[in-house]
């Protein structure tokens, strides 16, 4: 009875959310509050739906159930297990923060109709890709999220919107079709494509390398690995700020999960270190650290800032997970959570600010935190996090995966992990010192043209909480050592380390 | 076209290419000819009429509408037939299983239905002949032909 | 009776046509309903059909009682029935959107013309798929291309004769060819009927092996012109974009892949199977095939007007069928049969769908279809399912047969190909998604004066198909377990 | 190769080559009916009489008017 | 020269080959569209001639049924019914070709396919 209300359990959590997405759509032309309330309330149950499973999974359980059959050997099915989880959860988490801060940043935007319904679809997909129990299903949500998300992309139609949806959608169709073969030619060696089945590729040769080359090139589209990445920069910074913060935050950590899974799954750490393939992973997750975080400190805009800084802290994560041993893989579990509550921080307090000041630009900033304390702070606490200041979360996974690199003799990533923590520091802290210690002499000199009006305040407070609770949470995440996060990706690392079997 | 020879010449030839046509069309099982053929000397009969007297005169013999009746006509006909096939307990177009004899050489009236079919060919052939004469000799020309 | 069934259907639909031109007048208004339910009567028979070829396997029908080798012969098995369904399936829904678009395209007096050569389009494409012998199959070839050639011309516009012209010229010549190679095997066998021919070739190749091969090429040659497969393709897209949208619909979805159809009949049937191995006959194919998908979709991508667009985009989808029959593996084989189907849903759709856009705001340029989305919601989420489907997204039929096409490849040991499937995708990506992109979102045009109310009878069609192309994207079992049954090699 | 066989051939390439060759399309047309009677002799030599027949009827006399009908309407000359 | 004899000894073959190919030719190349109809009509026709060829090769009478001949002996029947079809098809392709000519003259005021492809450019451009 247990299992079976389990088995319900993923598909529940994954199509409650497309449901009440074309609910919204068609409430939305009867009451703009009645459409804001339903998006938030699909959220928060859609995060108690995912929660609800822990306790099941924690026993040691997976669920998986196939819905119904394509094709022989080619299903729809789900299938649960920590790794899934621990991406849901966190996904659910945001998400459900975000759709409040939604409310009141898109009451000044065009096309909320529009907007909640993809949000929320997008939402369900995003789950949907987590808890796929095979490639095809995992693709076909990949793709709809992939697609659905472009409407999120280009929300606010300007030219400038629309040429960089048009770069996202080509590298994702791209993408997709890398991903398209790489499953074919994975379906055609072990006959199935179910993550339930073990390994499926166990013996070298030119079609699994064919194979995995396409997944790294399909999975590193979306997660904006070098050189992979072109789309990310110019997709991520004219999305509206929520919706650059899901795209940042949660939806590059599919393209992860993916890897993980190809990694862990498809393919198993033997065959891929015999082979060699991990250093293909490990020379472009360098390359994608120090490019994010080099080009980072070039960027002018606020957004675009954050968003090359995505591509760097990808970087570590694809670092994380081709090292292949287990604390690597706890601090590559760990970035994926610590990164999903930093950057989300960032882009929402960003988006808090052109909110408020319609100001885009650095060096527009001066003294912001002053007007603005609260969601500044919260700003400082996640840039902080990202630099990898102590007793925040960045930190621990930084410190986490430096560990994995010395385990895997390889103390040159240590050093890499070093620069590019420098270098964040120098793009992050000059916003923060200007935010709080700079602004006076701007005001009369002026010579930024426009500086901060005088009449600024905090934002909505539906803006600000959300925003908060995620600056605290890289906190309390950093702070104690064994919070739930911090277990969950232990966990997780050793169930991949024994080739996902638990 | 007015010369009194030609007209006079036609007239008299043109019953007996006209009985010709009929004798190849009926006689398709026994002898060489059949609906094609004969239905094409029955159509080019009529077209020489209308050639060697006047449009008109060769409408009033066969007017457009009626041509273009026969040759739906003719073709719902060999149809029909063929479905008798199916209706006496046997195949489409079924002749000779159906009991419906079989041709006997020198025979007329042998065939069974071969005969019918041949007239139902030979009227399409030569209504369509006279259609197609019609619509390009006319101003307006239907494009659809169709075989 | 049921074994009547398939010769009844063709005589149904012969009947309905010759009685078409009768109606005059007062009985013009009953022409839509008759042959409506002409064509749903076909379609249901199809159905059973495929029932009955399931349940009992496949049988031949001797017209008028006379075996083979001196009657005509239909054989009905698992291929024809689906061939069938395919086509009478499209021709129904089409022919329920054509009821309504036609009105305001061609002339009234002449639309019993149209359904008269609809008609017997269907019935003749039927014939080419059930057809066992060589003589039926020239028979219905030649009143194929008449008919469709008529229903582009029916249309009096300078670009439609002159297109309609062009494809009649090419098309006679492909007839002849095909004609010519009946002549040779006819020569070299002594019969028409494909199990005679089947059983005389082996013995034959050593005797006289050119002229087998000629037959073969003469064949292929003059399929190909029908079928437009790439360098011969000429004709089609001024005779597909200039035609009235529900026959540019029927040209697309079905009268092009019918030709294949027939043409992997004959390569299946006929010819033996020692021959490919001597002759790279399907190499050739192949090749050409991967021409038609690289040039179709380049040359689409350059096209302004929509409906020429999806045009030169049917040459690059009639390469995916031929690839399936030139990699001649089981699954590759189903691949490309599974895509005539999947195919013939998209196009038609998408063809319907751009008649629907032209219809109600008189739009053909692609560039000036910015915005119109908003207006016709529902007609571009069709038009965008089917170009989500021509990428192959999964999901949509569009998926399925890449998929197997792709596994069939691999199955070979042909990885190859299935890069040219994935990079043709991406260009059907490059060049459908702009447009479902400009249609919803983007700075918006303002709508001309001129627009008119989309008609339900119109809209109905273009969503069922829609709805078509998602319902086998999840659900392709049955059309792959009949297509399974079809190849068995 | 009998000689009667020899100059029907001829005689319809000859015919082919100068309906191809001749600018004049009334010319080419009848060139085409004493081909087409030429070839349904040759049909009857070659023991298809039903053909011939057809062929004599449809070839040479349908055909014939048909063209001489378009050229009457459209222009003479090439 | 063992292929000249060989044709000679076909020559029916080879007549209607060339026969084929000067049509395909005038059909291709010529830009008159009547001139093309005929090109079409001369293909036709030289297939036709092949295919009777072959019959008369392979020996055996008209299929006419007489009194006191074994069946073996008449010639298939089909091809026959095959040609007769295709002649009447040649000619309602001709009668259909001709009467887009017709119609095509009525639009652009000339037979010849590449004055209309010119006007046509000329209209786009």
């Amino acid at each position: 009875m247990e299992a079976v209300f389990y088995n319900f359990m993923p598909i529940w959590t994954v199509m409650f959310p497309i449901f009440m997405s074309m609910v919204i759509f068609i409430i939305s032309r009867r009451s703009e509050k009645l459409r804001d309330g339903l998006s938030v309330a699909t959220a928060v149950v859609t995060f108690f739906s995912v929660a609800a499973m822990y306790p099941y999974l924690a026993a040691g359980n997976i669920i998986d159930y196939t819905i119904f059959d394509i094709l022989p050997g080619l299903g729809v099915s789900v299938r649960v297990d920590i790794l899934s989880f621990s991406l849901a959860i966190i996904s659910s988490f945001v998400w459900m923060l975000v759709a409040i801060y939604s409310i009141d940043y898109m009451s000044h935007e065009h096309g909320g109709d529009r907007y909640y319904p993809i949000f929320i679809f997008t939402l369900g997909s995003c789950l949907g890709i987590f808890m796929a129990g095979d490639f095809f299903t995992l693709f076909i949500f990949f793709e709809l999220m992939s697609l659905i998300s472009y409407v999120l992309v280009i929300h606010e139609e300007t030219r400038e919107a629309l040429r960089a949806g048009y770069k996202y959608l080509i590298m994702t169709i791209i993408g997709g079709l890398a991903l398209f073969f790489a499953i074919i030619l994975t379906f055609e060696l072990a006959g199935t494509v179910s993550l339930s089945q073990g390994t499926l590729i166990t013996a070298a040769g030119t079609l699994p390398f064919l194979a995995f080359l396409s997944f790294l090139v399909g999975f590193g589209m979306k997660a904006g690995m070098f050189p992979l990445h072109v789309w990310l920069p110019d997709a991520h910074p004219v999305a509206p700020s929520p919706a650059s913060a899901l795209l940042s935050g949660i939806m590059l950590k599919t393209g992860a999960y993916g890897m993980l899974r190809v990694l862990f799954t498809v393919f198993n750490i033997p065959l891929v270190k015999e082979t060699g393939w991990d250093m293909i992973m490990l020379v472009l997750a360098v390359i994608t650290i120090l490019l994010g975080s080099a080009v980072a400190l070039t960027q002018e805009d606020l957004k675009r800032r954050l968003a090359y800084s995505s591509v760097g802290q990808m970087g570590y994560i694809i670092l994380g997970m081709a090292l292949l041993n287990e604390t690597a893989l706890v601090g590559d579990v760990f970035h994926i959570f610590s990164h999903a509550l930093m950057k989300s921080t960032l882009f929402l307090a960003a988006g808090a600010i052109i909110w408020k000041t319609g100001l885009r630009n650095i060096n527009d900033l001066q003294g912001i935190g002053k007007k603005m304390p609260v969601t500044m702070g919260a700003f400082t606490i996640a840039a902080l996090a990202m630099i990898g200041i102590p007793p925040l979360n960045g930190f621990l996974s930084k410190w986490t995966l430096a560990l994995g690199a010395l385990e895997a003799g390889a103390p040159l990533y240590v050093v890499v992990l070093l620069i590019s923590s420098l270098l964040n520091g120098l793009y992050y802290l000059p916003i923060i010192i200007a935010a709080f210690f700079g602004g006076e002499e701007e005001e009369e000199g002026g010579h930024h043209g426009e500086g901060i009006p005088f009449n600024i305040q905090e934002a909505a407070h539906r803006m600000v909480i959300p925003v908060a609770i995620l600056g605290l949470a890289c906190i309390v995440f950093g702070l104690m050592p064994n919070n739930f996060a911090f277990e969950l990706s232990l966990r997780t690392a050793s169930f991949l380390i024994n080739a996902g079997m638990p | 076209m007015k010369d009194i020879v030609i007209r006079t010449v036609c007239r008299v030839i043109v019953p007996f290419v006209q009985v010709y046509g009929l004798y190849v069309i009926f006689h398709g099982h026994l002898s060489p000819g059949g609906g094609f053929a004969g239905g094409a000397i029955l159509g080019s009969s009529m077209v020489l009429f209308a050639l060697s007297f006047h449009l008109e005169a060769g409408a009033q013999k066969l007017g457009h509408e009626t041509s273009s009746y026969l040759e739906s006509g003719g073709g719902i006909w060999y149809i029909l037939i063929g479905l008798l096939g199916l209706a006496l307990g046997s195949n489409f177009l079924t002749n000779r299983a159906a009991g419906l004899g079989f041709g006997l050489p020198g025979q007329l009236f042998s065939g069974g239905m071969i005969f019918l079919l041949s007239l139902g060919i030979g009227v399409k052939v030569a209504s369509t002949m006279f259609t197609l004469f019609y619509n390009l000799s006319e101003e307006e020309g239907s494009g659809g032909d169709h075989q | 009776m049921s074994l009547h069934l398939p010769v009844i259907s063709i005589a149904l639909l012969l009947l309905a046509s010759f009685v078409m031109p009768l109606l005059r007048r007062g009985a013009r208004a009953a022409a839509l309903p008759f042959t409506l339910s002409v064509l749903g009567a076909v379609f249901t028979v199809s159905l059973y059909l495929i029932y009955l070829v399931e349940s009992r396997g496949a049988f031949s029908y001797h017209v008028g009682g006379w075996p083979p080798p001196w009657g005509v012969e239909l054989y009905i098995d698992h291929l024809a029935v689906y061939m069938m369904m395919v086509l009478s399936s499209i021709c129904l829904v089409v022919m329920v959107y054509g009821a309504r678009d036609l009105y305001h395209e061609i002339r009234a007096e002449v639309m019993s013309w149209y359904y008269t050569l609809y008609l017997l389009l269907l019935a003749s494409m039927i014939g080419i798929a059930l057809t066992n012998d060589l003589f039926t199959l020239f028979v219905f070839l030649e009143i194929s291309t008449i008919s469709a050639c008529g229903i582009i011309s029916i249309k009096k516009d300078r670009e439609c004769i002159e297109a309609s012209f062009k494809y009649l010229i090419l098309s006679v010549l492909g007839s002849g060819c095909v004609l010519l190679g009946v002549a040779m095997i006819y020569m070299i066998t002594g019969y028409l009927n494909y199990d005679f021919v089947a059983q005389e070739l082996p013995q034959a190749i050593a005797e006289y092996p050119y002229n087998i091969l000629m037959a073969l090429s003469l064949f292929i040659v003059g399929f190909s012109v029908k079928s437009a497969l790439f360098p011969l393709h000429i004709w089609l897209p001024d005779a597909h974009s200039s035609a009235p949208s529900p026959s540019s619909a029927v040209l697309s979805g079905l009268v092009i892949k019918i030709y294949a159809a027939a043409i992997l009949r004959l390569l299946f049937r006929v010819f033996p199977a020692e021959l490919f191995e001597v002759v790279p006959v399907l190499d050739i194919l192949l090749f050409l095939s991967v021409l038609a998908v690289m040039a179709g979709s380049i040359f689409a991508m350059v096209q302004e007007d929509i409906k020429r667009m999806l045009a030169y985009s049917s040459i690059a989808q009639i390469g995916f069928v031929f690839m399936g029959i030139g990699l001649f593996g089981n699954r590759a084989l189903l691949g490309g049969l599974v895509h005539i189907f999947n195919h013939a849903l998209m196009k038609s759709m998408l063809f319907l769908a751009a008649g629907l856009i032209i219809y109600a705001a008189g739009i053909r340029n692609i560039r000036d279809l910015r915005g119109i989305g908003v207006r016709m919601p529902l007609t571009m989420g069709a038009f965008a399912i089917g170009a989500f489907s021509m990428v192959g997204i999964p999901g949509t039929n569009g998926f399925i047969s890449k998929w197997h096409l792709a596994l069939g490849a691999l199955d070979l040991g042909r990885p190859f190909f299935v890069a040219i499937i994935l990079l043709s995708s991406l260009l059907n990506g490059i060049y459908y998604l702009p447009i479902v992109i400009n249609a919803f979102f983007g700075v918006k045009i303002e709508p001309r004066s001129e627009h008119r109310d989309v008609p339900g009878m119109m809209l109905v069609p273009v969503l069922i198909l829609a709805a078509g192309v998602i319902f086998f994207g999840f659900y392709p079992g049955p059309i792959l377990a009949l297509l399974e049954q079809a190849i068995v090699l | 190769m009998p000689l009667l066989d020899f100059f029907l051939l001829s005689f319809l390439i000859v015919s082919a080559v100068a309906v191809a060759r001749t600018r004049d399309l009334l010319s080419a047309v009848i060139i085409f009916a004493a081909y087409s009677l030429v070839m349904a002799i040759i049909w009857q030599m070659l023991g298809a009489p039903d053909v011939a027949i057809t062929e004599a009827a449809l070839g040479a006399g349908v055909t014939t008017f048909l063209f001489l009908a378009t050229i009457s309407k459209t222009q003479r000359l090439e | 020269m063992e292929i000249i004899s060989r044709l000679l000894e076909n020559y029916y073959y080879f007549v209607s080959m060339v026969l084929f190919i000067i049509g395909i030719h005038t059909m291709l190349t010529h830009s008159n569209l009547i001139k093309k109809v005929i090109g079409m009509n001369i293909m036709d026709t030289s297939i036709f001639l092949f295919f009777v060829s072959i019959g008369y090769r392979r020996g055996g009478m008209a299929p006419i049924i007489q009194p006191g001949v074994e069946a073996e002996m008449y010639v298939n029947p089909l091809p026959s019914a095959l040609i007769l079809t295709g002649i009447v098809v040649a000619v309602s392709v001709t009668a259909y070709a001709l009467s887009l000519i017709v119609e095509l003259y009525k639009q652009y005021g000339t037979c010849c396919a590449n004055e209309i492809a010119q006007i046509r450019a000329r209209e786009e451009s």
